[in-house]
């Protein structure tokens, strides 16, 4: 039999491969932004694009920790109620604090939220990966406990902030640095980080590996239970995160803080282009699911056409009208 | 040839003393609830040794790699190595005593890339990250020692069949094993592919690598083995030196009795009537220009290499991917844009990848038997499970699918017992046409003669049959024409005594092909 | 001897308001207990519509109550329900939200939603000179929502104030924040802001501070809240009155139901709580440091 | 040589292939059941049972129509508000015709609500299947708009059924036969059809084919698209129907009706044993699931060991708590 030995020497070439679900957000980013200058020229003003943008910050964060997540094929519907009650725990400590070490209780203050993030989010992934859990009831339970949980630190009203510590605290959200707010510095700085995990560390390979088909992960050697608690962990740190930029912006928690968060996330994901049954995650095409969400909100209130009652249905047929685009613009 | 050297310095080598076998099984059994898959198996492999295991559908070769590369462990017996006795409870512990397995059917993650694959769970890093463009380069390297083109940055999803395959084997060679177990690495795999494979087989022997060798190709079996250790129903039939078995003395001892011919023999047609006719018919980024008839009571093959295009044609015309073109049966258009169109009008597809598209591996039998048939088999609105059952007991003795209980799940059924149940799925439409994409693929030599006897029947009782197999051999035994394909379009048609390996290998290749083939697709 | 059942329903703590009337009911419970040895109170929250149905069933289902005191999360649902509890023969107060049948009720007790919106838009009228341009925030789409944006417009016509916008907040200071920014960002002369509960009042009062504009006059809330009571004590500018609407009224339906049931003091009729401003002269009246609202 | 053929005569057996997932609810339910007893002896009392069931009604008709969405490999977040909906458009037309029609507005209302709830239903599933968008953002989209409407349609208000009818509609709640409250009765014949539709009839087994593996079901000839539209159908009139139970007991339609249903009915499905990535549904299973999530609701009313603040946590607690021993037990 012949044998053909097809020898041409082969390139190892560098190569880009952009998908659509990597440049999907951004460009859904882009007309949007086109659209809401076209309705109201006050929409590209540095003031409003500014506040937007801080806004989404929360969301963003909390979407990047909720990226490793999907992507390694959980979910987490508690991330709301973990940074309420972040948010609580968090205050509560400062103001006991704050007579004895001044404002040195605001860092304390931060680093216990990241250390009570990182328990709330080892305990997720502990149910869901050694309990066996399917992921969305989990996660329903500890939603519920943990809003139990503020709502009860709270009596069911607000956690202000001690007023000896709220101005040494406001800058960590209204401050600016080279004239770029805080929150968006931060969430910058923690999708960068997300990034290099998921795509510069053997850990982003797991989870992707993880989220994509789990025997042949087990197989390969990599630890199902690991990778994926992990992955939770990184989440209830990111909402952390998100939890200690939130404090100083009203000044406290109440069991109100955060409600419907976690539909907010989980859609900023999935617009962000990483896929709900699991798989690669996309870090920064998240952080624009994040913005393009709260923009559509800033393009209700800024344009006249929406009747009142209407406005979460038009944000609803604005979502499904940018997936299909994207969809069918492959 | 060099393969020839190579394989007489082996056998010299083995026939001589060896101080320790790489890996011992000693009497080793598996269980699996009541049902006794393997009992007292012993086997001593040795390095420098390419040892063959054969053995009918079921009758346990792959339950026994497993066990030995630390995917399941046994319920009795022992492993040792270098006389230490030995436990895996992972894959990794096995891989880290030197043992890794080659799965029979693919287990890669579909959403990532080839070279991701490749190196998953054992990354190169540098300066603790992942280095990319090393894995990548590597990747390319090894695939292309296989003669395998695809990108490194291609999703696994999108590759075929046995592109997946070759990845799954470049995985397992990676890096440098004691012992390294293939499980019908060559069942997806056209010529090409195969010759450069067992060169790397000998290869790794010749390095002092021990091979445990599957395969339902007792030809390869022949040309590779120096030892061959025969299993039937989960028992050892024996262990014998591999040159003096030839092809039939394997076929015995597997079966346990005479085997008649392979393929059956070539009736005499009657006046050719147009079944299928296909014109001008291609499909986006796979196929083009697609033209030919297949007729009434003909066995029609459809040979090529890997990546020819065969498989992507005949989804288009089952309306599987998007076409252009007309096909016609008999003489009645058939819509492509509709996915039901053709099976409605009467053909059947057995698709190639019974994993992934063929069965329902946590179903049971029952339900997977009847899944294409619903329509015909179920009529009205209800199901009707007795009939259901009853055509089960029947397809699990025409196409003697070997099972232990009738209350197991698809996935639980030996590779060969999976190809059978799908072929009976297939043909429980009733269809005019049937295609069958790789119609042997993990068959054993006994039921193949018993699945070329049914194509046969098929064809007889008037029916068309059209056969995509990478064996060559096979397409020359059975079909009555054969068309070829490279890249994408039909390059040639043999018959009669122009059906030879040498000529459909020139339709198939040119040696403009290669080098056109790599610039198109990186 | 037997004791005597009284069972509070009331919606559960989702925000400020709510939650004080948990505090209130928890606390009058608590003191009746230990006050009365033959009555118990039995205080038991709701999350919804439905599931406050549910939990009447449930309380009526094992045992006779003596009486109901009931906070309807809304009317025209909770109807049939307490009138199949009331046809048992047990003692019916509701509080704040009217029933659609009025028969069932025996004591009334509430607050009035209209007033709040009247009281307030007459406040601005007055401060404003009868012209700016407003914007509003409202809670979530429910009965008292509508009744105090309805009083607030009915009170504003015929006069040149104008409301430049109306939208949700859901009662959430998150989202009160939010939107007053973008009513910043929408409109360059904001004179006045009403947000109709106080909890979206504190987000109002970020967003405007954050944003430095000088033009918005007055921000005005509602329903009492401990911190903005405060701000008035101290003669806030921007907040100078408030307009009560005073969780503990559930306190009070709570004792005077006891006090009938205990048969010292027949009560029946209706009680109907004004909705007077809060100014810094009687502020001090309705400031409750403790209470989590 | 021996002729061996590996072949000992293998019967088909009947086979009942009863396993955990199928059991485990019904355990679970009984575990409760008795649990509730030792706390309060009123709780196994007929009324209070009998109160329960009929309420779990509303939940256990809409998680049915769930169950098939979800075995199909979809997921449906617009229940809650699809509900609600379509509560207040039958409310509205009932109220309309009953001037002329008198007491027959109400069928006439009921087939409305039927009609509304298919098409709803269809809508859903072709956004999903033909727009191909994943079913979680698709469905949270509905949610909103289905939301918007009725806020509409409310003014943010009530929408209450006309008196005249009210008496009428009545018993559809409250009325019994032979002893068994009406909505009992309708749950489990909704139930009985769905579960002769997906174990008796052919349209089951596709949907569970679809469920575990659309290749392999395309493959098979079946359409994945109409298989999961007609499963989408399928919950609008389920939802149309539970909103047919639910406008007597509560009598009015408004802007909260049927919030976080959604959560609630998805709940159920999985605690019944359907697995939320698709496959084999189990319809009896995810009744007795409502069951469990009403009872759980119920017993936190009739127990006073929890502070008002912490139910949602304790029903969350349960929850896991069920679903671990349903886990171990195995
Ligand atoms: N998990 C399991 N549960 C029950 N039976 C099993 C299981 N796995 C394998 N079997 C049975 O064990 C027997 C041997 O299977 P095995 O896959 O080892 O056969 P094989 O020799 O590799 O066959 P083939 O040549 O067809 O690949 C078969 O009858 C199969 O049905
Ligand atoms: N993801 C892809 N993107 C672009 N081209 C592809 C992709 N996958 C395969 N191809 C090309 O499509 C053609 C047909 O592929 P395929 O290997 O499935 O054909 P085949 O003849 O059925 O092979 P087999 O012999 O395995 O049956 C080849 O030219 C291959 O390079
Ligand atoms: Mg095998
Ligand atoms: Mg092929």
């Amino acid at each position: 039999m012949t044998v053909i030995t097809g020898s041409t020497p082969v390139r190892p070439e560098r190569e880009w491969n952009i998908g659509w679900s990597d440049v999907g957000p951004f460009l859904a980013l882009l007309a949007l932004l086109l659209i809401g200058f076209s309705i109201n020229q006050d929409f590209l003003s540095a003031t409003n694009l500014g506040n937007v943008i801080t806004r989404s910050a929360f969301i963003a964060i909390i979407a990047v920790g909720a990226t490793f997540v999907i992507s390694s094929g959980g979910l987490d519907l508690s991330v709301g109620s973990m940074a309420a009650f972040i948010t609580g725990i968090t205050i509560m400590f400062m103001n006991r604090m704050a007579a004895d070490w001044g404002v040195l209780a605001i860092p304390a203050g931060m680093a216990i939220a990241l250390v009570v993030g990182l328990i709330c989010g080892l305990m997720n992934g502990l149910i869901v990966t050694v309990g066996k859990i399917e992921p969305f009831i989990a996660t329903l339970g500890t939603m519920g406990i943990f809003r139990a949980l503020i709502t009860y630190m709270s009596d069911g009203g607000t956690i202000p902030i001690d007023r000896s510590l709220r101005d040494a605290y406001r800058p960590v959200y209204f401050g600016t640095l080279g004239g770029i707010p805080f929150p968006i510095l931060i969430s910058i700085a923690v999708a960068a980080i997300a990034s290099f995990i998921l795509y510069k560390m053997k850990y982003g390979r797991k989870c992707a590996a993880v989220g994509a088909n789990e025997d042949v992960a087990r197989y390969s050697g990599i630890s199902i239970i690991k990778t994926r608690t992990i992955a939770y962990a990184v989440q209830g740190v990111c909402v952390a995160i998100a939890a200690i930029c939130y404090v100083p912006r009203l000044g406290a928690a109440t069991p109100t803080t955060g409600v419907l968060w976690e539909l907010q996330v989980i859609t900023a994901v999935v617009i962000g282009g990483t896929a709900l049954r699991g798989g690669k995650g996309h870090v920064w095409g998240t952080v624009a699911g994040a913005v393009i969400l709260e923009l559509i909100a800033n393009l209700m209130v800024l344009s006249d056409f929406v009747s009142e009652y209407l406005v979460a249905g038009v944000q609803g047929v604005i979502i499904i009208i940018a997936m299909l685009t994207q969809r069918f613009s492959k | 040839m060099s393969i020839e050297r190579e394989r007489r310095s082996a056998v010299s080598e083995t026939d001589g003393f060896v101080s320790h076998p790489v890996l011992r099984a000693e009497g080793i059994s598996k269980q699996y609830g009541p049902v006794t898959v393997l009992s007292d198996v012993t086997l001593d492999i040795l390095p420098g040794e390419i040892h063959a295991i054969i053995g009918e559908n079921g009758a346990g070769k792959s339950t026994f790699m497993r066990l030995l590369s630390g995917y399941a462990e046994p319920t009795a017996g022992a492993l040792s190595m270098g006389g230490r006795k030995v436990g895996f409870s992972k894959p990794e512990q096995a891989q880290e005593s030197g043992i890794v397995l080659v799965h029979q059917e693919i287990l890669l993650a579909d959403a990532l890339t080839v070279a991701e694959n490749l190196f998953l769970g054992r990354e190169l890093m540098r300066h603790g990250l992942v280095d990319d463009r090393t894995m990548r380069r590597l990747a390319v390297e090894k695939l292309h020692d296989l003669g395998c083109h695809v990108s490194p940055n291609a999703l696994v999803r999108d590759i075929s069949l046995a592109d997946r395959q070759l990845v799954q084997i470049a995985r397992a060679l990676l890096d440098d094993y004691k012992l390294v177990i293939f499980d019908e690495p060559t069942a997806v795999l056209t010529g090409e592919e195969v010759e450069r494979l067992l060169a790397i087989i000998l290869q790794l022997k010749g390095q002092g690598a021990a091979v445990l060798y599957i395969s339902h190709r007792l030809d390869e079996v022949q040309r590779l083995a120096d030892k061959v250790t025969v299993l039937r129903d989960g028992k050892m039939v024996g262990t014998y030196p591999g040159h003096s078995l030839t092809q039939m003395d394997m076929a015995r001892l597997m079966v346990g009795r005479d085997l008649a011919a392979l393929y059956p023999e070539k009736t005499v047609k009657p006046a050719l009537q147009a079944m299928l006719e296909v014109r001008d018919f291609g499909v986006p980024g796979f196929a083009s220009d697609i033209s030919f008839t297949a007729h009434k009571g003909e066995v029609l093959g459809f040979a090529g290499m890997i990546g020819a295009g065969r498989t992507e044609v005949f989804e288009g015309i089952m309306g599987l991917r998007p076409a252009t073109g007309t096909v016609k049966l008999q003489g009645r258009a058939i819509d492509l844009r509709r996915p039901r169109a053709a099976m409605d009008a009467g053909i059947g597809y057995l698709t190639e990848d019974r994993k992934g598209k063929g069965l329902l591996l946590q179903e049971r039998l029952a339900p997977n038997l009847t899944l294409s048939a619903l329509g015909k088999f179920h009529p009205g609105l209800l199901m009707r499970r007795r009939r259901e059952q009853s055509a089960l007991v029947e397809a699990v003795d025409t196409y003697d699918i070997r099972l232990k209980s009738y209350v197991v799940k698809a996935g639980q059924l030996s590779g060969g017992n999976q190809q059978k149940l799908l072929l009976a799925k297939v043909l429980l439409t009733n269809p005019s046409v049937v295609v069958i994409d790789e119609p042997t693929r993990g068959i054993d030599i006994a039921n193949k003669a018993q699945i070329y006897a049914f194509i046969e029947r098929l064809v007889a009782e008037g029916r068309t049959c059209i056969v995509i197999s990478s064996e060559m051999q096979e397409l020359i035994g059975i079909c009555d024409r054969i068309l070829v394909m490279r890249e994408g379009r039909i390059t040639g048609e043999v018959t009669g005594d122009r059906m030879t390996e040498h000529e459909i290998a020139l339709l198939a290749t040119s040696e403009t092909k290669v080098a056109a083939k790599q610039g198109g697709r990186q | 001897a037997d004791k005597k059942v009284v069972a509070v329903s009331i919606p559960a703590a989702d925000h400020g308001w709510t939650a004080g009337i948990v505090y209130h009911a928890q606390a009058a419970a608590k003191e009746v207990n230990a006050a009365f040895p033959n009555v118990e109170v039995v205080v038991k929250t709701s999350p919804s519509a439905t599931a406050q149905v549910s939990a009447l069933e449930d309380l009526s289902a094992g045992r006779k109550l003596d009486a109901l005191v009931i906070l309807p999360y809304t009317s025209e649902e909770l109807t049939t329900p307490v009138k199949a509890v009331k046809d048992a023969g047990t003692f019916i107060t509701v509080v704040d939200r009217g029933l659609n049948d009025q028969s069932i009720q025996d004591l009334y007790l509430a607050g009035d939603n209209i007033a709040v919106g009247r009281n307030t838009a007459k406040f601005m009228i007055d401060k404003l000179g009868g012209q700016g341009n407003l914007v509003v925030l409202r809670g979530i789409p429910t009965v008292i929502d509508d009744e105090r944006i309805q009083g607030f417009q009915d009170a504003i016509k015929g006069t040149d104030l104008k409301v430049l916008d109306i939208q949700y907040a859901n009662w959430n200071s998150d989202d009160a924040f939010k939107l007053m920014q973008d009513y910043l960002a929408k409109y360059p002369q904001i004179d006045a802001v009403w947000a109709n509960d106080d909890d979206m009042l504190l987000g109002v009062l970020e967003a405007v501070k954050e944003s430095g504009r000088k033009d918005i006059k007055l921000a005005l809330g509602g329903n009492g809240m401990k911190d903005i009571v405060k701000k008035v004590i101290d003669g806030d500018q921007m907040t100078p009155v408030e307009t009560p609407y005073p969780p503990a009224m559930i306190k009070t339906a709570i004792y005077m139901t006891v006090a009938n049931i205990v048969g010292q003091a027949p009560v029946r009729g209706t009680v109907k709580l004004d909705a007077p401003l809060i100014t810094q002269e009687n502020a001090k009246e309705y400031y409750f440091p403790d209470s989590p609202f």
